[in-house]
């Protein structure tokens, strides 16, 4: 104790100015798309860790990117599901009718049959293989991106079409901007549009499967940008405390309309380390690789299952279209950037593998495209035939109806006083 | 028939729909092992087990969360909020979630979720112990808002919340858990066990949502008051020697219309008391619904005593109290009106 | 004098805030860069700086926190929220914090904020970019509550806002950003540039919170409104051939009473227009007031003409907004009555 | 690809039901008190990392605890803040005046001259030594258990009793629940009723500390229960998004009023953990460790002036005392925890340092406490002589003001209804 250093922060030489710091992405409108501060790990070298691994033992996976898909679109490693054909064939399918029940569906906003849309572009892993590791009467929670999961859960598209056209045959009664889903029978949750809310909704339905010693999980998704709402950590917490059975997936499209990621934190850390913080696995996958997507959630999946607590999964994607019929991405970021994205298109990677290993030719697929394109124009015509956003689903007097369960006076007086 | 005060009243409501339902489960900050920080959960996690009633994160938007997710399961969940002025980092949950669920769903989907949540002044507990947010919620369509004002209402509007099948907003006044506060501050609180409302059934009963209650019938004037200021209402109705009729609303939304109506059309007068803020608060939807239905009856307008528009000041808490002078004073306003 | 619209005009405000005083500060989600969903901050951080002008994470309850902090330290921050449905995460921090800070601190701190939120419906957004929330800030206790209904307007009322020591919660009816949507919704839109409220001078001025205008003078009938419902209620007035007197209301707290009271007593008759659902809104206060000031001049009932008691419903966004024809039959109901 | 595994996880065998974990202390009333679980390192074994170190070097201190005194009472290791011998007696008066100040204001509300107080027994460290490693002007944030802050900034003890009666003398004009302040004067934020909304305020003080190029930095505490609500991560995210030169502190006091550390999480990670799922370091500390916690909360203080970021702090600590006066902690914890608490007391531990350096004795300490005593009684006589609770500041009508800046006209024709 010979030197005495001085006893207070006050006595030490004055700093220079703070400075604050405000994110900026590598590249706006006008500049080269540039993604070299994104890392790619080859295919194949991550290993699948045993179901009831601790946390701590996890921790490198939340900084990694699994990968099965190699650049020769080959599967390697330890991660490789190992599906059979059909089924990757059925994944294809699913995929491509979720791209191009899209891009139809955009063409009729477009159209003004309808007034609202959103796209998954280039985010079809993420949905159709999520859902295919599940099983068909997991809960889903999901956010206005994953239409994918009603797809791959063979739900009629005319159905959703007729949500969006709010018609006849909407059964949201009209209540709902269009894509905003609800499935009850194909287990699938009401999308809310406040982001965010469904994370902790899903582990409170996974405590009360847990409670009533059910064996069904929960999966629910939000977007990168929506981790900074509070309910990502209302989730995180709940699902910590009571190690519910859900999956808590994280889809990291690079964007939350015109903010990129930096702005939801993305700059210090990985999406999928925000789960280490509460002692839960976080793992990061290349969203763009069906197998790695399948895998990595088939993992979490049987982890919940066997008792083992929630898993977080970040899907390393990019949103490839606008973030919605409202939004024009030119406005803020380089045309061309899914051109160079550097995980590349969930569809083309999964053809490739499929063609790589003989399962799959440019022919099949030419004409897959034709099928499916025709299966969206016929269910088009017919949700049509119910009618468009003109043609209203039943009596405006139902607007009424469901607020409760039964109807209060009030309502019974105001419907009156609209003339019902 | 056993004497229960509120709190008992509470924890036997709760205890009757656990044993009845195996859906119902009970959860908040401090409401397992130690029974709730006014001690309404008492005993229930003893006997019921930790996965029927257990204490949670303090987290109110978390709680709403995985309540409305398990009410989307199947259960009944009532999570309770341990003072009303911390319902609101649960705002989002219950406004935007669990009120529109059923109606967005088009029914598919729905959160019959009861949430307690002791509300209310007059116990020194300063600005964030003391809210009474009702007129928040009752502006939020999709959301039911009861308060009781004595044990045997309790008791049963409580069963009554939790076999709702919507979302029902059960608001506590602490004030009157011990004994039927009538704002005389400076007078020795009776308890419960005085009064016949203490009388309350071992077992299951129920009193239906959405209908008033007459606390004191009378010709005069009418008095629409809930909560803790049914007590107040009844005590400068008495006092002022008016022979005024004294509704307790018990449910505020639905709201018992009818017997607002009849009441005010007999008295041709009416005076509204609350304790929230003025303001916006729950008297102005009553003041306008009266003169809406009443209008061609009133002979005086329509008086309002509430809190003042101030957060609950620690020192003058009994300044702000709407008590039994400030009513009086407004009875005898509209009897001259 | 330079024309614009309401979206220019609030531009103008920010900009003409931003260059006056170096406390202002402005951020929100998707403001920085971008300029905002509805471009309302278009150029203003290219004109500015990211450390004036950004965008925020995706977090109301954090962007309102951090103001907060902002204001305590002195700055005068202008956070945006994207939707004012999407406020309720935000709500606590409001409530609880901005509006209580002046007093729980025997005022030595305080939060100057002004939170910008777009309102109102119209636009087919569905339930949750449709709402107006603001009767559940005017029973918060400590917030300011304003709604312009023109470009002239917006631009002084919010740089009044700006300029105010207290929060002020500003809604923007975003249905009338581009020009004064009158309820018809079948015929086309008016651009702003056509009417004389879209001449808004480039400069500085300031319209005070608390003093309303009269959109159309008459003296059968007061209609008291505000935002997209003034000018509904303008084309209602013209339609129906009453000569009924529109009172803008543009700030809701504080209430410009006394012009309100001045008019009832003038024509004995009132009509409350809202686009927010009916119970607890704000026209509940608003006619609780009238009531109250105007007793012994009413001639009939007053009436509420508002959005349904249900969410703002996509299909049936025309039978919900309470058009032309609804205000209409109320005016002709109380001329009646 | 030869062998093929399932293609769906729902043709796998089905596992057993599903089981809700709910966290359980090691120790209840009547149980002996358990605190195995608590890991104490050696004093002296971490080292001191540069200001400038990143999160990924700096991740092993979210799990460790930093302590600088050993058993023998001596500092040691890199950590040893080398404060001089003043300033640690003035740390132990502090302390010691923190915890006589607390005694007494426990005995009045007893005797009903005030309607309810906070003691933080056992957490004296927390407060006097972190208010010793920052400037005097740094801005605080506190939550209600930090009156050791004001302490420690030479606030007028009698200042702070007249809150506490609400009497003429009340600086907040008896708006407030007794404890809580505001002193603008040493910058010492309004404590807010409700939790945790301070965090996020601290954030965006900072930001506009930095925006404006000021050197002031700011710091805010809250509970480990507290880290559950929203304001917890809103604070994380925008400290990490724009690097704002805060010090966010969360006191592991082990207790949420009867809800041990487990219900917001602290089974499964240290609160420390969480910060570096958002990219920031967390550093754990000896919370009754005077020099560790000194020490940490200076290497905090360092790094946000030179605009290296924000910084987490876990004091690691035991609420000695019930929560408030509402509280009675024999109904949850055994009764003798802080007895068997393996981290001792932070006032005896700072008195055993100086009298193991020379610089104190039984005797010198037996006289301060005696001198603080007859301080604090003087001081609550001299509150007294301003009134208590039933002598309230003011005319009533002063509840009218301050609700805005100017009162609108519906304030006072309120207060004129009262009869002003
Ligand atoms: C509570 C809330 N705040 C703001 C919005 C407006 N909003 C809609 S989508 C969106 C961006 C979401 O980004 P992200 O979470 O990354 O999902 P992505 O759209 O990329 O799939 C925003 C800000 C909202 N819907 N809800
Ligand atoms: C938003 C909110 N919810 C609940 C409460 C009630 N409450 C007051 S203190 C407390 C426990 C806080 O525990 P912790 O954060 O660990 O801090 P400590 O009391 O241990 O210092 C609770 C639940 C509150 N004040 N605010
Ligand atoms: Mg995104
Ligand atoms: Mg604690």
């Amino acid at each position: 104790m010979a030197r005495k250093k001085p006893t207070s922060s006050a006595d030490r030489p004055a700093p220079g100015p703070l400075r604050l710091h405000v994110p900026e992405p590598a590249a706006r409108p006008g500049d080269d798309p540039d993604f070299s501060h994104v890392r790619v790990p080859a295919a194949g070298v991550s290993q699948r860790p045993p179901i009831d691994a601790s946390e701590p033992e996890l921790r490198a996976y939340a900084e990694g990117l699994v990968r099965v898909l190699g650049d020769d679109h080959r599967a390697v490693g330890d991660w490789d599901p190992q599906l059979d054909a059909d089924t990757l064939r059925r994944g294809l399918r699913h995929m491509l009718l979720t791209r191009i029940f899209d891009d139809r569906m955009l063409r009729v906003q477009r159209q003004g049959k309808t007034s609202f849309y959103i796209k998954s572009t280039g985010e079809e892993a993420v949905s159709v293989a999520q859902a295919y590791a599940l099983r068909e009467d997991d809960m889903l929670f999901p956010s206005y991106r994953q239409q994918g999961l009603l797809v791959a859960r063979g739900h009629s598209l005319v159905d959703m079409m007729c949500q969006i056209y709010n018609n006849t045959r909407d059964r949201l009664k009209g209540r709902q901007l269009p894509i905003m889903y609800s499935v009850r029978e194909k287990h699938f949750f009401s999308i809310s549009g406040n982001l965010g809310t469904q994370f902790p909704q899903a582990v409170g339905w996974a405590m009360a499967s847990a409670m009533k010693g059910d064996t069904r999980i929960a999966a629910s998704w939000v977007g990168e940008g929506t981790t900074a709402e509070a309910d990502f950590h209302y989730a995180l917490t709940f699902a910590s405390v009571y190690q519910a059975p859900v999956i808590l997936n994280v889809v990291n499209n690079q964007y939350a309309i015109s903010s990129f990621q930096g702005f939801a934190g993305g700059e210090h850390a990985t999406f999928a380390q925000r789960a280490s913080g509460y002692g839960l696995p976080g793992i990061r996958v290349d969203g763009n690789d069906f197998l790695a997507v399948h895998a990595v959630t088939q993992w979490a999946a049987e982890r919940a299952r066997a008792n083992h607590g929630p898993t977080l999964i970040e899907l390393f994607t990019y949103r490839a279209a606008a973030h919605s019929t409202s939004d024009d991405p030119s406005a803020y970021r380089p045309e061309d950037e899914f051109a160079r994205w550097p995980l590349g298109d969930p569809i083309e990677r999964l053809k490739q593998h499929l063609i790589a290993i003989g399962e799959w030719s440019e022919a099949r697929h030419e004409q897959l495209v034709k099928d499916l394109d025709d299966q969206v124009r016929a269910d088009l015509k017919e949700a049509e035939s119910y009618g468009t956003l003109s043609t209203p689903p039943a009596s405006p007097s139902s607007m009424f109806e469901d607020v409760f369960k039964d109807m209060p006076e009030h309502l019974v007086r105001q419907r009156r006083e609209m003339g019902y | 028939m056993p004497k229960m005060n509120m709190i008992q009243a509470i924890n036997s409501a709760l205890d009757v729909m656990l044993d009845r339902d195996d859906t119902v489960v009970i959860f908040g900050e401090d409401v397992g092992y130690f029974g709730g920080v006014f001690r309404c959960t008492a005993g229930l996690q003893k006997k019921y087990g930790k996965t029927r009633v257990f204490d949670t994160p303090i987290a109110e938007g978390g709680i709403l969360g995985a309540a409305i997710g398990m009410g989307v399961y199947g259960l009944r969940p009532v999570p309770e909020i341990q003072f009303a002025d911390y319902i609101y980092p649960a705002f989002d949950q219950l406004v935007s979630e669990a009120a529109r669920l059923r109606y967005r769903s088009g029914g598919e989907f729905s959160a019959p979720i009861t949430v307690r949540a002791p509300c209310g002044g007059g116990i020194f507990g300063g600005q964030t112990h003391s809210q009474s947010p009702e007129g928040i919620f009752t502006h939020v369509s999709g959301l039911k808002t009861v308060m009781p004002s004595n044990p045997y209402d309790a008791k049963g509007l409580l069963i009554a919340a939790i076999e709702d099948d919507d979302p029902v907003m059960f608001f506590e006044p602490k004030r009157i858990y011990n004994g039927p506060f009538d704002g005389h501050h400076d007078r020795p609180l009776q308890p419960w066990s005085k009064f016949p409302q203490s009388e309350v059934p071992d077992g299951y009963y129920r009193i239906d949502l959405g209908k008033a209650a007459v606390a004191r019938p009378g010709n005069e004037v009418t008095v629409l008051a809930y909560g803790t200021m049914v007590h107040v209402s009844v005590a400068a109705v008495e006092e002022a020697e008016i022979d005024g009729e004294v509704i307790d609303l018990r449910s505020l939304l639905p709201i018992d219309l009818d017997a607002i109506v009849e009441s005010v059309k007999k008295t041709g007068r009416c005076v509204i008391v609350h304790e929230a803020t003025r303001t916006g608060g729950f008297g102005a939807e009553l003041s306008a619904l009266v003169q809406e239905h009443c209008f061609h009856h009133l002979e005086a307008p329509i008086e309002r005593v509430t809190g003042w528009d101030t957060p609950y000041p620690h020192a003058f808490e009994w300044h702000y109290f709407p008590g039994p002078e400030r009513v009086t004073r407004a009875l005898k306003k509209v009897m001259e009106g």
